[in-house]
């Protein structure tokens, strides 16, 4: 392949699956664009109390 | 001055009656080893000993001494105020002090009670105490006291010299504050004419037993700094162990500590018997030691009592020849071997030093 | 969730990220009468609201895409039965969750909705909007409602207190995750919490009450009828229209469930080229499902993307320290409410209120969530403007949250280790609920505390240090391979280590996957494909005999064939797998016509004639797993044994085909392939655990025994073969384990960092975990896994360069005995001692800060008190027990 | 015992002779019966002044410490086993090390002979197994074995585990010793009945630190005890001071004590402090199979660490 290699990722949706993504591209060495419909990240993660089995604040 | 003689019959009775008066100390008998203790009420003084393992300094000078007091909660009106320890000065009797441990307190008291200084805990439990002294009839082979300034009758620093005569005490009133002692014991009984004369040969015969002698004539003459340099220190010192049992158990260490210790919101100001055998005696802030090695600390032990005090007093050694260092020394380190080699020092025949 | 009224302009909620107000368009006066009020315009200092913004259309050139759109739980209105938009104490799951939480519409307060009453019974109905053809289209099994349930059921129970009856109606009880059906089982039989395996099929409301009645049929058929205060609806996960118009415009298929189709050997690409996908979206899933996957499809787009890794980043600009030499201490105090957590037991405004009145504090405030941004951004705003030296943050644990707020104070130009964290909530609210007062005090003294310490802490440097950018990949399973595979595409060379004779593990034992690949086939595609590639290199026969440093810099010995080589590697990958268990139970091992799951595979592999000979098939379910002493659900044997039994069922039509199960764990859209089954006629008869079935054979036949749970008799069943689903077992590794010092269960499996949010790593920097030795799963999950390892791995070597902590030990050679117990001690060879020739302090002991790790091993057995902890120094631990000693 | 001096001085006179060594550490007489003086002689001149009998209780390791000369050290079982402890402890290297050993068969004790008399022992001689006791009207045959000192009667390593050369042939290992019977009983105790054992035990306590300066494990730069920051101990007669002293005395010994016996030996209040370190040597013999200063390349169980070491906390 010739075509020259954009060095981002666009990552939709800004959920836990969509953060952990973003978070090791990011890390990795890519830039990323983190697409969320929503006013802010967090999906319904946010909205859980704790989270099982650690008992840890789902926040 | 005068010499009672005290039916032994009368000792018990006559013990309880000083109790009313002043707080009683004298030897009791532990496991294996006599020490001074205070004594309880019509408990008696056990005289079936040699000497004290731990001398009687401590009944003038304790080994931990709170002086002031403080707080630090700020709930009290008083925090961060030292305020003096509550003092017990009331009239005390050391019964069945050695003569050459007596004769110590006076050694001490020239450091304690100068012209220009005075230690007022010392001196005030000094004042407060009478010594009732009791005479060696059977010195230790490791007594020296009659080259060291003392002897087994010797009555300085004592209120009262009390002597074993067999079937009975004779008590010889030295000072007028041993005749009030005796008087409130009860014990009021002159002895007949003899008596002195018994005193005087008992006396010669213990003084007789003494065959360990140490020569200090020629301390004064010596360069203190020839004997600071003398090379037999390496010899001396190598078994020494720094353990401070000496300094602890001698009756003339004077050192002490100030420390202050914190319990929660509350604190004492104090002062502990300190050694320099230890190497924190001199230990700077800096964490730099000039007495940093045993060689140095135990130089310093000998060339104070034998050499520095001697040149400052000119008058004796700071040693009663109680042979307690030697006795408890773990490593057997021998005062009297430590005196000969320094009062013979000549630095001319040691030009080629012990390698 | 219409739990609560909200404002029209909001904030999502107290943490969120970013945490800006927004306006909700539907509900404001300005939108809906057009152009009035705007008041909030009016009142806005800094000109924030813009009621003409408009949608923009933004092009973005991207390398790749991840698609993790997410998911809409399941809307309960469609079914009249429940009359959930009628019955006000008729709630979802999603809607329980927020009464549950500190940050929700009650602030965690269990009340229900239509009077505010403290609810007595509370019942769940499972698989609403799951596992349903007749009243929603969603006949895949939403994989996590079993366990949210139970959760729920737990939590409220704390809440509530014990007299709080909780009943879950169930089908089949799906705990099919790490440490599920553990938790399952301390549900039922610690908190007793009810279980009742039925489909409720209506909610009537008691007349005169807010009360709901049910009718059910109980496991010994008896109907009966209770009442319940509230009832929560266990709504499923479904994928929203839009999304699936979405995939549509990309040309991306879908299943029947409308999820992203993938294929089991490359489980985050969907059908589109450079499109990968993660969370719900690729199928029903929990949280470290999502994360595994998340962190799949990172690496899969950065294993296209490699050539161009730090193209396009930008570096954030450091802030430069502040240096506090010589400043008095000024503390600044943040107690943190977190919602309730905190603030529901502890009185936070008292504890900010006392922690003024310690010494060198400066500035004490109480937040509502002190982790949120705006707190964060609003902590470093006070740093700089009070010109405070030193912070305390009363909240929660450090272990979650100190490098949170380390980094406020980077951010404010302070040195990170001015910092003290005091544990107000963990170790007090948490703990002292019941007694708000002496928690209160509690706090109070745990300020002080931290206070005392924090004023003595000093700025401690972090040592810079290289990254090794090998990696060394332990086990040559499919998901050690795949991580390889992905490390290597990433450019990284990688080293698998295998004890085996081979590459391929497990899945060499296996026929096809439920999808219907031939496994066979794909596996010696992909050992061919590593095999070929060139960073990669594989050692067969080999095991690790020693492991030395630490993260960025191991040294490890390789024994291959008694020869021993040193390999030195930035980061290790553990894939040890598991196996499978070989029972003593059913006449196992008497009969060859009593198999395992896998010799039965093998007779598939192979082709066996005998196979055209069978009349009648009987698998056992639960083998050696879901038992007191393997209490851990094997998870892949359901879907396994249904997959075999339509496959003898297609050899032969005729063939009688029996599966005896405890609960039919096909969770997601494996649920097509039971329901597929039971439409071939493969009759599934359920056992219980203490009334097992009996497998006997007898002449020509195998008897199998079992009885029946709805007729409640004793059945007898003639077989030609008995296949047993055994557990996976996994390949215990004590040794592994402490050469990396990465910790193991009791059953065997390893640890890995977080539950949720760290699944494919451990708490040890720089060693990565997949496969069957984290917990037993399908094929498509250890590759995903492997992947998702590869990908954390790949955060860390792309680096290069790591910082180590501050919080190190060192030695003060003044002090030192050159005794050696330091470095005798030490499992990082960090203490040595300073040469013999140096000119100050040679043959006392030093660290070496790179290599310390803080451990505080040397500080603790140093007799000599010549080595501190730094951050941890005596007169630091010492102010703590004087402060504490007020207390008293 | 007595017919091992010439032997010693012999071998001294060889390693000074041929500058093998630049100096001898042993013993010269004491000035009191019972007691032998750690001395050193740099001279073959001087070798007459060693001496070697049952009175050589104190732990010439003690004398090794930090020194940079070349050594020729009379060492006995124990002594030979701190010897090793030194080494491990980078306290003196092997090569400047001549150890001249000398199989031991106890050392008296004089604590013992001391207690046993009214009046002052004078004169103690000994003469095969037998001692006899001379004070002020008195003599006494004593049979040596009844008079050991506690550890030399328990001893199972009389022979040196280390040397270069030998003053006399190795003796025989006491067997079939029970070495723990009284730490046994201690640990049979309650709780309340230990506490005010060791209470007792340490009443005495003057806080000399003789037990610490005569132990050759005891060379840290700075004692813990003479710390000021922070001050872990206070400097008075305080009995929980005492106490912390004496516990950390016992653990920091843990796993490298020999039970030479040379703190109880130097204790100028007679308090038994092996009763604690006993328990510990106990405990490490029982947890970990090892006894001290035995294995010349080995560091102590308490100096190492390894993640399978015993203990589900660390999990």
């Amino acid at each position: 392949m010739s075509h020259h290699v954009i060095g981002s990722v666009l990552v939709v949706g800004g959920g836990i699956a969509g953060m952990q993504s973003a978070l090791d591209l990011a890390n990795s060495g890519y830039y990323v664009y983190l697409l969320e419909k929503s006013p802010s990240i967090g999906g319904v993660m946010s909205q859980l109390d704790k989270t099982f089995p650690t008992n840890d604040c789902a926040m | 001055m005068k010499v009672m003689k005290i039916d032994k019959n009368d000792w018990a009775g006559g013990i309880g009656k000083i109790q009313s008066s002043y707080r009683l100390y004298g030897p009791v008998k532990g496991d294996a080893f006599h020490d001074f203790k205070a004594l309880e009420k019509g408990e008696l003084p056990d005289l079936n000993f040699l000497n004290t393992r731990i001398s009687p300094k401590s009944v003038v000078y304790p080994q931990s001494e709170i002086m002031f007091e403080y707080s630090l909660d700020e709930k009290n009106p008083d925090h961060h105020i030292m305020k003096d320890a509550a003092k017990d000065y009331s009239p005390k009797a050391i019964l069945g002090i050695r003569p050459c441990d007596a004769a110590s307190f006076l050694l001490v008291k020239r450091n304690f009670d100068t012209t220009e200084y005075k230690d007022p805990y010392w001196i005030r439990s000094y004042e407060a105490t009478t010594f009732i002294g009791y005479a060696c009839n059977n010195p230790c082979s490791t007594c020296f006291c009659t080259t060291a300034g003392s002897g087994p009758f010797n009555e300085d620093g004592l209120d009262i010299l009390l002597t074993d005569a067999g079937d009975c005490w004779y008590a010889k009133a030295i000072t007028e504050k041993g005749e009030k002692l005796l008087n409130a014991a009860g014990w009021n009984t002159i002895a007949a004419g003899g008596s002195l004369k018994k005193i005087a040969s008992l006396k010669k015969e213990a003084e007789a037993k003494i065959s360990s002698l140490v020569s200090t004539d020629q301390l004064n003459n010596k360069k203190t700094t020839e004997l600071y340099e003398a090379p037999f220190w390496e010899d001396v010192s190598f078994a020494c162990i720094n353990c401070g049992t000496c300094t602890f158990l001698c009756p003339t260490c004077w050192c002490f500590d100030i420390q202050d210790e914190n319990s929660g919101c509350s604190g004492v100001r104090m002062k502990n018997w300190d050694s320099c055998m230890f190497p924190l005696f001199t230990i700077h802030g800096t964490g730099h030691n000039p007495r940093g090695t045993k060689l140095h600390r135990v130089r310093q032990r000998f060339m104070h009592k034998l050499k520095y005090y001697v040149d400052k007093y000119e008058n004796g050694i700071q040693c009663v020849g109680c042979g307690r260092c030697i006795r408890s020394c773990p490593v057997n380190i021998d005062i009297r071997r430590v005196c000969d080699m320094m009062n013979s020092y000549d630095p001319e025949a040691c030009a080629c030093p012990v390698k | 969730m219409g739990l609560a009224k909200r404002k029209a302009i909001y904030v999502q909620y107290a943490q969120a990220v970013p945490l800006k107000y927004t306006i909700d368009k539907a509900n404001c006066i300005y939108f809906i009468k057009k152009g009035k009020c705007g008041a909030c315009k009016k009142i806005c200092p800094t000109g924030a609201v813009d009621f003409d913004q408009k949608e923009e259309i933004v092009t973005l050139n991207v390398g790749s895409v991840i698609l993790s759109p997410g998911f809409a739980p399941f809307d309960p209105t469609v079914f009249d039965a429940y009359q959930y938009a009628k019955l006000p104490n008729v709630v979802t799951a999603m809607e329980f969750e927020r009464v549950l939480s500190a940050s929700g519409p009650t602030m965690g307060h269990l009340v229900r909705a239509s009077d505010q009453k403290e609810p007595k019974k509370i019942a769940w109905f499972q698989c609403v909007g799951s596992r349903d053809m007749n009243k929603c289209d969603n006949s895949y099994c939403s994989s996590v409602c079993c366990m949210y349930a139970i959760k729920e059921a737990v939590i409220a129970k704390e809440h509530a207190g014990k007299d709080l009856d909780c009943a879950v109606f169930f089908m089949d009880m799906r705990t099919h995750g790490k440490e599920f059906e553990r938790f399952y089982t301390t549900a039922k039989d610690k908190h007793g919490i009810r279980f009742i395996r039925c489909r409720v099929h209506t909610i009537n409301p008691v007349a005169g009450t807010d009360d709901l009645e049910i009718r059910y049929i109980t496991e010994t058929g008896e109907l009966k009828t209770e009442i319940f205060d509230q009832i929560v609806l266990s709504v499923g996960l479904q994928i929203k229209p839009e999304i699936a118009e979405l995939a549509k415009r990309l040309g991306i298929e879908l299943t029947e469930g409308r999820f992203c189709k993938t294929e089991t050997f490359e489980p985050v690409a969907t059908s589109r080229e450079g499109i990968f996908v993660c969370g719900v979206f690729q199928g029903p899933k929990d949280i470290p499902q999502a994360v595994i996957d998340a962190s799949a499809a990172a690496s899969a787009a950065g294993e296209i993307l490699s050539e161009a890794r730090n193209t396009l980043i930008k570096h954030k600009e450091a802030v430069t320290e502040t240096n506090i030499t010589g400043e008095r201490p000024r503390i600044g105090v943040f107690v943190c409410r977190c919602g309730i957590n905190i603030a529901g037991v502890v009185d936070v405004p008292k504890v900010a209120e006392y922690a003024k009145t310690l010494p060198y504090v400066e500035f004490t405030t109480d937040n509502l969530y002190s982790c949120s941004q705006d707190t964060q951004e609003n902590m470093a705003q006070i740093i700089k403007k009070e010109r405070l030296n030193r912070v305390v943050v009363a909240a929660c644990t450090p272990k979650t949250h100190e490098p949170l707020f380390q980094e406020t104070l980077t951010n404010a130009g302070l040195n990170k280790y001015l910092f003290e964290m005091a544990n107000i909530r963990n170790q007090d609210s948490w703990v002292h609920k019941s007694n708000p007062e002496l928690a209160t005090e509690k706090a109070i003294d745990l300020v002080r505390m931290a206070v005392a310490k924090v004023a003595l802490m000093e700025p401690l440097k972090e040592a810079e240090l290289e990254v090794n950018q090998t990696a060394v990949v332990i086990g040559g399973g499919i998901a050690g391979m795949s991580a390889a595979k992905s490390l290597a595409k990433q450019g990284y060379e990688t080293h698998i280590i295998e004890k085996g004779k081979c590459l391929g593990g497990q899945a060499l034992n296996i026929f096809r996957t439920p999808k219907g690949e031939d496994i066979a086939e794909k596996l010696s595609g992909l050992v061919d494909e590593i095999t070929k590639d060139q960073k990669i290199h594989v050692h067969l026969d080999s095991a690790i005999t020693s492991v030395d440093g630490f993260v960025g810099n191991f040294k490890s010995t390789i024994s291959s064939n008694g020869k021993n080589d040193v390999l030195e590697h930035g980061i290790a990958i553990i894939a040890t797998g598991a196996s499978a268990f070989k029972p003593s139970e059913y006449n196992y091992g008497k009969d060859p016509r009593i198999m395992t799951s896998l010799e039965l595979d093998k007779k598939f592999m192979e082709k066996d004639p005998s196979l055209k000979k069978i009349d009648s098939a009987v698998f056992i379910q639960c083998v050696g797993s879901r038992e007191p002493d393997r209490l851990y659900c094997s998870r892949v044997c359901c879907t396994h044994s249904i997959d075999n039994a339509i496959e003898l069922k297609k050899i032969n039509p005729d063939m009688n085909v029996y599966v005896l199960y405890r609960d039919i764990r096909t969770y997601g859209e494996r649920e097509y392939l039971y329901k597929k089954a039971r439409g071939m006629g493969i009759i599934f008869i359920r056992y219980s655990v203490d009334n097992k079935p009996e497998v006997k054979p007898e002449g020509e036949k195998i008897m199998v025994g079992v009885t029946d749970h709805i007729l409640g008799r004793r059945l007898s069943l003639e077989a030609d073969i008995v296949t047993l689903a055994t557990a996976v077992i996994p390949n215990r590794d004590e040794k592994l384990a402490n050469f990396f010092k990465v910790p193991v269960n009791d059953d065997g499996f390893f640890i890995e960092r977080h539950a949720k949010l760290g699944p494919s790593e451990f708490a040890t920097d720089g060693v990565f975990l997949c496969g069957l030795a984290h917990y037993p799963k399908p094929i498509d999950e250890s590759i995903a896994q492997g992947m998702a390892a590869a990908s954390r791995a790949v955060t860390l070597l792309a680096r290069k360069k790591i910082h180590t902590s501050g919080t190190i030990a060192e030695t003060m050679p003044a002090v030192c005995s050159s005794c050696g117990v330091c470095v005798s001690i030490c499992p990082y060879s960090a203490p040595s001692f300073i040469e013999e020739t140096a000119r100050f302090f040679p043959g006392k002991a030093q660290i070496n800060p790179v290599l310390c790790k803080g451990c505080g091993l040397c500080v603790a057995s140093c007799r000599s008190g010549a080595i501190r902890l730094k951050g941890f120094d005596n007169d630091q631990i010492f102010a703590q027990i004087y402060e504490l000693s007020k207390a008293v | 015992m007595l017919g091992y001096i010439d032997k010693i001085r012999e071998i001294s006179k060889r390693l000074l002779d041929e500058g093998r060594v630049d100096m001898v550490v042993g013993f010269r007489k004491g000035s009191m019966p019972m007691m032998n003086e750690p001395s050193f002689i740099k001279n073959s001149g001087e070798v007459s002044k060693l001496v070697w009998d049952s009175n050589c209780g104190i732990n010439l390791a003690n004398y090794l410490t930090d020194r940079k000369e070349k050594i020729g050290v009379i060492a006995k079982g124990c002594d030979s086993r701190n010897i090793v402890t030194h080494i491990l402890e980078n306290k003196i290297k092997r090569d400047q090390l001549v150890i001249i050993g000398v199989p031991c068969k106890g050392m008296i004790d004089r604590r013992l002979i001391t207690a046993m008399f009214d009046t002052e022992v004078r004169e103690v001689n000994e003469k095969g197994d037998t001692v006899t006791v001379k004070g002020a009207g008195f003599e006494k045959k004593l049979k040596k074995s009844d008079i050991l000192q506690d550890n030399c009667s328990k001893c199972i390593h009389r022979n040196p585990v280390l040397y270069d050369e030998l003053a006399a042939p190795l003796v025989e290992e006491q067997k079939d010793i029970d070495r723990y019977a009284e730490v046994r009983r201690i640990e049979a105790m309650s709780p309340q009945e230990k506490w005010q054992y060791f209470e007792d035990l340490i009443a005495p306590c003057i806080r000399c630190y003789a037990c610490r300066n005569a132990c050759p494990l005891c060379y840290c730069p700075t004692c813990f005890v003479d710390e000021s920051r922070p001050q872990w101990v206070g400097k008075s007669q305080d009995e929980t001071d005492i106490r912390t002293f004496h516990f950390l005395r016992a653990y920091h010994c843990a796993g490298r004590c020999t039970d030479c016996g040379a703190c109880e030996r130097a204790c100028p209040v007679g308090i038994k402090v092996r009763q604690f370190t006993s328990k510990l040597n106990k405990d490490c013999l029982d947890m970990f199979g090892w006894e001290a200063g035995v294995l010349p390349d080995q560091r102590p169980p308490l100096d190492t660490f390894k993640p399978a070491d015993p203990g589900d906390f660390i999990k």
